[in-house]
């Protein structure tokens, strides 16, 4: 096995296009090397990216956010601007494993090991956030959503990694909200993760919302339906009964040792309308 | 597989050592210098028990490569105390009776640490949530918390 | 002689008596009397069982005395953690 | 003795026990200096390593090993064919069976070969080069399925002879215990309950995985560290597989970290024994968290039904229990343990426990913390809980009624000493948290638990060193700070400072036989042997005083860590102290030492109550521990802050029973869960602050009246959690663990 550690993005997209066999992105490694050492991954090349400074980067772009790929989730949340513009994305970053895991844990590395219970994962999806894919054939904008298309498994091509995430500008009055259930307070992988965002009007009708699920599908799940239920809407009670049906009803999970199909099917409405509760107060300021 | 050649410092010492380019930090800690005082308990990032800082950032060491290391700073619970001075966390813990097998104690501490450098001042729940990724099954961590919250008081009162 | 409470399922050795009597002046007499007397019971007699002599439970100390008027009971060799 | 043993133990003063030191290994662990069981390395070593069975259970029909040797690095392969068949002894020949498996595999991580090589990457090579025929057999799990008709069969002809015919051949065991008419009792009761309870098997979940270093020469002499409780009970279990003299084989205990049981037998240790053998080179062999989990320790799972009736004014008037526990693959479920305990707080006329022991296509179980005991307190717990607030009545009160209490004849036969359960109950019911409000979706329970505790083989050798300062060996791991209880119960005896006493746990060649630190024995046995030992040294100082003196030996006493003359005749002199007698022992007729070897009986029974209050999520079903408070009998607490360490520690390890902790096996019989990600023992921001509560009533069998105090805090949990869950979920809870889903169902279900 080799151990790849360039310093700029081009050296990276050389190694790992040039690369004869399989080489892994290492970026937070909280993924990568649990399965390396259970024997899951035996990978002939590991390329770690966090050399390359760009790439270590959160920077302001087009009244957005641009995360590189090697920032991990403890220097999101460190980042008081990013922190007050994204509130659910820091805060489902901020979720992922423990203090020492969020040291090292990154956005694209959470996003490209496509577990469907990934916590930041559907936070991303319902601010738009995309992804920014470097590769030979140059740089590509995905959204996050298409990234995965099933568990441990994603549309990019060979040679191609995400060099960073864009979460672009919000409108004014926009808040968003990610929530997810574990068993214990810490710890756990989502049972149920639900990331969320609206926008209100001057009277506090809602003219925008996105909501996505984690854990109730082979991969995060955007829920247009619990949108609609809330757009046009004042979030009053009726609209919020309509967003947790209209999330319960698009559940698809799955019974595992994490929990069973109904649990996960009712949470998924629950978590919804408390995470809506949540996103309409940053909304209001 | 050939190996790698590392330099770093650790706990203040200039290192250098070889390692698989698979080979985590903490088996380099443990097996290649000697460092035993890191552990572990799980080797999947899910007890605590290897916690160690690079460049001040607290991590499991066993989701870390050696190779990694190059040119970084490492603290382990090995330089935690300044000679024949311990640490008051270190002090605090034996003087609360916070371990009672001890093996979780030296990933407690390095997490501890880390925690009131960022945060002098921390809240019971504040401790709690920092140090939830650090597994003890021995003490309910009552006494583990005692003994942080003490610490970070008697920090605040000398400073 | 010692009044010996045995537990319920080995009674089906002792004629379904739950109090049977032995000669003992000390466990070791105690135990290997009720095994001459009931050599169903002595299976488990071997595997290990506990005495408790007037409230206080004995493992093996084949010595202890036992007086005519002790509680005795045969208990499940104790286990611990 | 002019006092009887309880006037003294009642009024004794203490100088030293009762105080909180600091232990004398707290610098090397706070340091990273102390070294556990995977921290030991010898020249050459070699790293061993076990390939495990995929299947539940399986025929092995061929190993093939070629491969794996022929790989460079390679250096031993061992399978079971390389162990002798112990014929002589079932439980060993389990033990070894456990350790590698002969005809079959019978459990997902079952061990059926090892290798040992020059580095870990080779020996992980050198598994997958082994080649295993295996006939995947049908398997089963559950305890209940496992004695339904059809059910897979793990062992042939291996019931005891209490089992009746025509049982379940996966049934290995019966047991009954009781008196009184349960029929009669029922009669007589205004309520009757009958319920059934299931919990399922939880791992000790020590954060140390098994670890241990062993060489062998080829004149039969051995050496192994490794982590352990009883290094004794390794060598002896050692000596008897590998066919060694126990005197040959010496085994060092490491520092432990922890164990709840689950290091009470050997797992890695013979193995890695038989790569040192055949290899000629040490080898070393460490746990992967994964195999510690689907390879070692489990509790057992239960399934137990409950009968219960009760008058209207709270007496209870009878209590049946019918208890099924599997433990694994082999025989030995702690069932008769959770047979006798299961009503042992109270005072009942008609009591009756039957109790199965059954086999499962699972690890063997191995102890955790009172073993057996928390399943059945869960049922019998929960059942009167239920009972009490059906009749409107306070369950502190229902409890109280029937509390045992000295004279009571307990539910597994003697009649009780002196005990704490009543002292327990009424502190709980006077302490704040009873009268506490509680708020919407909260719920308080209550819940009592009883252990046994014991003695056992025990061994202390306290020798006086020439500057007058003291050791202290004993034989057993230090899992909890034994070796300041040790220091401290010495230099109490010897009038001495703290810290003028180091105590360390000596190797197998250096005492004698010592019983695994189990039973809640050590601060009770050990710390009897340790008293022992110094008032024997204090009797030879004595002797050499009255020497120097010319005077009688009864002219001379031992006081405040000085001889001084007593008595007329004794003339006039200044009394010498410790470190003036140590000064001149080789003068007076050489070093001078103390000893006591013995098997302390009467360890004395123990008891607790515990108090919890908890929030039930109406949306979600997720329980939050709210306060939580112990109250528990101790005896006396010869360093309280690791008593209470004790109490708190227990009642975590209850709290993850009762709430996430769980073995999830699959369809096909693998565990699901074999990690701390899913395998969810508590963390510190689920939890509060655990009060705690110390009740000493001296224990007549120890010198200074120590009760154990490790086991019984795990016991009370799982009902009192329970009793507050149901209470703020407004839905009996009687399967465990009562995970959110579980909880959220009843609670749609109601």
């Amino acid at each position: 096995m080799r151990y790849l550690a360039p310093t700029t993005l081009d050296d990276a997209i050389q190694l790992l296009s040039g690369d004869p066999g399989d080489c892994r992105v290492l970026a937070g490694g909280t993924d990568l090397l649990v399965r390396l050492r259970s024997g899951d991954a035996e990978p002939d090349s590991i390329l770690d990216i966090k050399r390359i400074e760009d790439l270590r980067q959160i920077t302001k772009e087009d009244g957005g956010w641009l995360i590189g790929a090697a920032v991990s989730s403890a220097e999101m949340n460190e980042h008081a601007e990013l922190k007050a513009a994204y509130p659910g994305v820091c805060e489902a970053a901020d979720l992922i494993g423990s203090t020492q895991i969020q040291g090292r844990c990154t956005l694209a590395g959470n996003l490209c090991n496509a577990s469907p219970a990934a916590d930041s994962v559907p936070a991303m999806v319902a601010v738009r956030a995309v992804a920014r894919v470097a590769g030979p054939n140059g740089t590509r904008d995905v959204a996050v959503e298409d990234i995965p298309t099933g568990p441990g498994k994603t549309s990019l091509e060979k040679g191609e990694f995400v060099a960073s995430i864009f979460l672009p500008a919000k409108p004014d009055r926009s808040g968003d909200a990610y929530l997810r259930f574990i068993p214990r307070t810490e710890m756990d992988i989502a049972v149920v993760g639900c990331g969320l965002s609206l926008t209100l009007d001057n009277d506090g009708t809602c003219t925008d919302a996105r909501v996505a699920l984690g854990a109730v599908g082979p991969k995060v799940m955007l829920v247009d339906a619990a949108a609609e239920a809330l757009i046009g809407t004042k979030l009053d009670d009726a609209a919020m009964q309509a967003l947790s049906k209209a999330c319960s009803d698009a559940a698809t999970p799955i019974a595992d040792k994490r929990g069973t199909v109904e649990f996960r099917t009712h949470v998924a409405g629950v978590l919804a309308r408390r995470a809506a509760a949540i996103a309409k107060t940053r909304a209001e300021g | 597989m050939s190996n790698i050649h590392v330099t770093t410092k650790i706990n203040g010492d200039p290192t250098e050592y070889l390692c698989a380019p698979d080979e985590t930090l903490l088996d380099v800690l443990r097996d290649r210098l000697g460092m035993t005082g890191s552990k572990e308990g799980c080797g999947t990032g899910d007890c605590g028990a290897c916690s160690v800082t690079i460049n001040g950032r607290l991590v499991c060491s066993c989701l870390v490569l050696g190779a990694e290391a190059e040119g970084a700073e490492i603290e382990t619970i090995e330089g935690m105390a300044d000679g024949d001075q311990l640490h008051p966390l270190q002090q605090k813990f034996i003087e609360h009776a916070a371990l009672q097998c001890g093996i979780c104690t030296p990933g407690i501490l390095v997490a501890a640490k880390s925690l009131l450098e960022k945060n002098p001042d921390p809240t019971e729940e504040e401790a709690r949530y920092w140090l939830a990724g650090n597994l003890c099954r021995c003490t309910g961590y009552d006494k583990i918390i005692r003994a942080v919250l003490d610490t970070a008081a008697d920090l605040r009162k000398a400073s | 002689m010692v009044q010996v409470t045995i537990w319920g399922s080995l009674a089906r050795f002792t004629d379904d008596a739950r109090e049977v009597e032995v000669e003992a002046e000390n466990l070791r007499q105690l135990l290997d009397g009720l095994a001459q007397k009931y050599p169903g019971l002595k299976p488990q007699l071997d595997r290990g069982v506990s005495v408790s002599i007037d409230g206080k439970v004995y493992n093996d100390s084949w010595f202890q005395p036992i007086q005519p008027d002790s509680e005795v009971v045969l208990l499940a060799r104790l286990k611990g953690g | 003795m002019a006092l009887d043993s309880k006037q003294v133990l009642d009024t004794q003063q203490f100088k030293i026990v009762g105080t909180r030191p600091l232990r004398p290994d707290g610098i090397d662990k706070v340091t990273g200096k102390a070294r556990f069981g995977a921290d030991i390395t010898a020249p050459g070593m070699l790293i061993g390593k076990v390939l495990r069975s995929p299947h539940a259970h399986a025929r092995i029909k061929s190993i093939d090993t070629s491969a794996a040797e022929a790989i460079e690095g390679v250096h031993a392969v061992v399978t079971r064919a390389d162990f002798a068949e112990i014929t002589d002894d079932d439980a060993t020949a389990d033990v070894l069976d456990n350790c590698m498996a002969g005809e079959k595999a019978l459990y997902d991580g079952h061990a059926v070969a090892a290798v040992a090589a020059s580095s870990g990457h080779i020996a992980k090579k050198a598994l997958k080069a082994i080649k295993i025929d295996y006939e995947v057999l049908d398997h089963v799990t559950d305890v209940d399925r496992a004695i339904a008709d059809g059910a897979p069969v793990l062992h042939e002809g291996r019931a005891d002879e209490s089992v009746p015919e025509g049982s379940s051949p996966n049934i290995m065991a019966r047991y009954e215990f009781g008196h009184g008419d349960i029929d009669a009792g029922l009669a007589q009761a205004d309520q009757v309950i009958e319920r059934s309870y299931r919990t399922e098997a939880t791992h000790q979940g020590y954060i140390e995985p098994h670890a241990c270093l062993a060489q062998m020469s080829q004149d039969g002499q051995a050496d192994l560290w490794c982590c352990t409780q009883g290094h004794y009970m390794v060598r002896n279990t050692c000596a008897a597989i590998l066919g060694l003299d126990q005197g040959q084989l010496r085994v060092t205990a490491s520092e432990i970290g922890g164990g709840f049981g689950g290091k009470t037998t050997v797992f890695l240790e013979p193995v890695a024994l038989m790569l040192a053998k055949k290899s000629s080179r040490p080898v070393k062999m460490v746990m992967t968290r994964s195999e510690v989990l689907r390879a070692t320790g489990p509790t057992a799972s239960s399934s137990v039904d409950i009968r219960i009736g009760m008058t209207k004014d709270g007496r209870i008037t009878a209590g049946f229990a019918e208890l099924r526990y599997q433990g694994g693959a082999y025989p030995g479920s702690p069932v008769e343990m959770g047979s006798m305990s299961a009503f042992a707080p109270y005072d009942l006329e008609n009591v009756k426990t039957v109790g199965w022991d059954v086999v499962t296509n699972r690890p063997k179980q191995a102890a955790y913390r009172a073993p057996g005991a928390p399943m059945a307190a869960f049922a019998v717990e929960s059942a009167i809980d239920e009972l009490a607030k059906g009749l409107g009545l306070d369950p502190l009160e229902v409890r109280l009624k029937n509390a045992a209490r000295e004279g009571t004849k307990a539910s597994y036969g003697p009649t009780y000493p002196a005990i704490g359960l009543e002292a327990t109950l009424r502190t709980a019911k006077d302490h704040p948290h009873w009268t506490a409000p509680l708020g919407p979706n909260q719920g308080r329970g209550v819940a009592c638990g009883f252990w046994f505790n014991f003695g056992g083989d025990t061994c202390v050798t306290l020798n006086i060193t020439p500057d007058g300062t003291v050791t202290v060996s004993e034989g057993n791991p230090d899992i909890g700070g034994s070796r300041a209880s040790m220091s401290m119960m010495a230099a109490e005896e010897l009038g001495i400072p703290y810290n003028k006493v180091r105590t360390i746990v000596a190797d197998t060649g250096s005492l004698g036989q010592n019983e695994v630190t189990d039973g809640s024995r050590v601060t009770f046995a050990v710390g009897l042997a340790t008293i022992e030992a110094a008032r024997a040294a204090k009797r030879e100082m004595c002797r050499r005083v009255a020497k120097v003196w010319g005077i009688d030996e009864d002219a001379v006493e031992w006081r405040d860590g000085a001889v001084h003359p007593t008595g007329h005749n004794a003339g006039s002199h200044d009394p010498m102290t410790l470190a003036e007698i140590a000064a001149i022992a080789s003068n007076t007729g050489g070093p001078i030492a103390g000893h006591h070897e013995a098997n302390p009986e009467g360890a004395g029974v123990s008891f607790a109550t515990h108090m919890v209050d908890t929030e039930v999520d109406p949306d979600t079903g997720a329980v939050k521990i709210l306060r939580y408070t112990v109250f528990q009998d101790a005896g006396k607490a010869v360093h309280p802050a690791y008593v209470e360490g004790q109490f708190q520690g227990g009642a975590t390890q209850g709290i993850g029973w009762a709430l996430n902790e769980e073995y999830i096996y699959g369809e096909d019989g693998t565990l699901q869960n074999a990690g701390f990600l899913d395998y969810r023992i508590p963390v510190a921001s689920d939890l509060p602050m655990i009060d705690t509560v110390i009740l000493e009533i001296p224990n007549p069998g120890h010198p200074y009246g120590v009760r154990g105090v490790g086991e019984t805090s795990i016991v009370p949990p799982l009902a009192a959690i329970a009793n507050a869950v149901s209470e703020a979920a407004g839905v009996r809870m009687t399967d465990l663990p009562m995970s959110p889903p579980k909880v959220l169902k009843a609670m749609q279900d109601k």
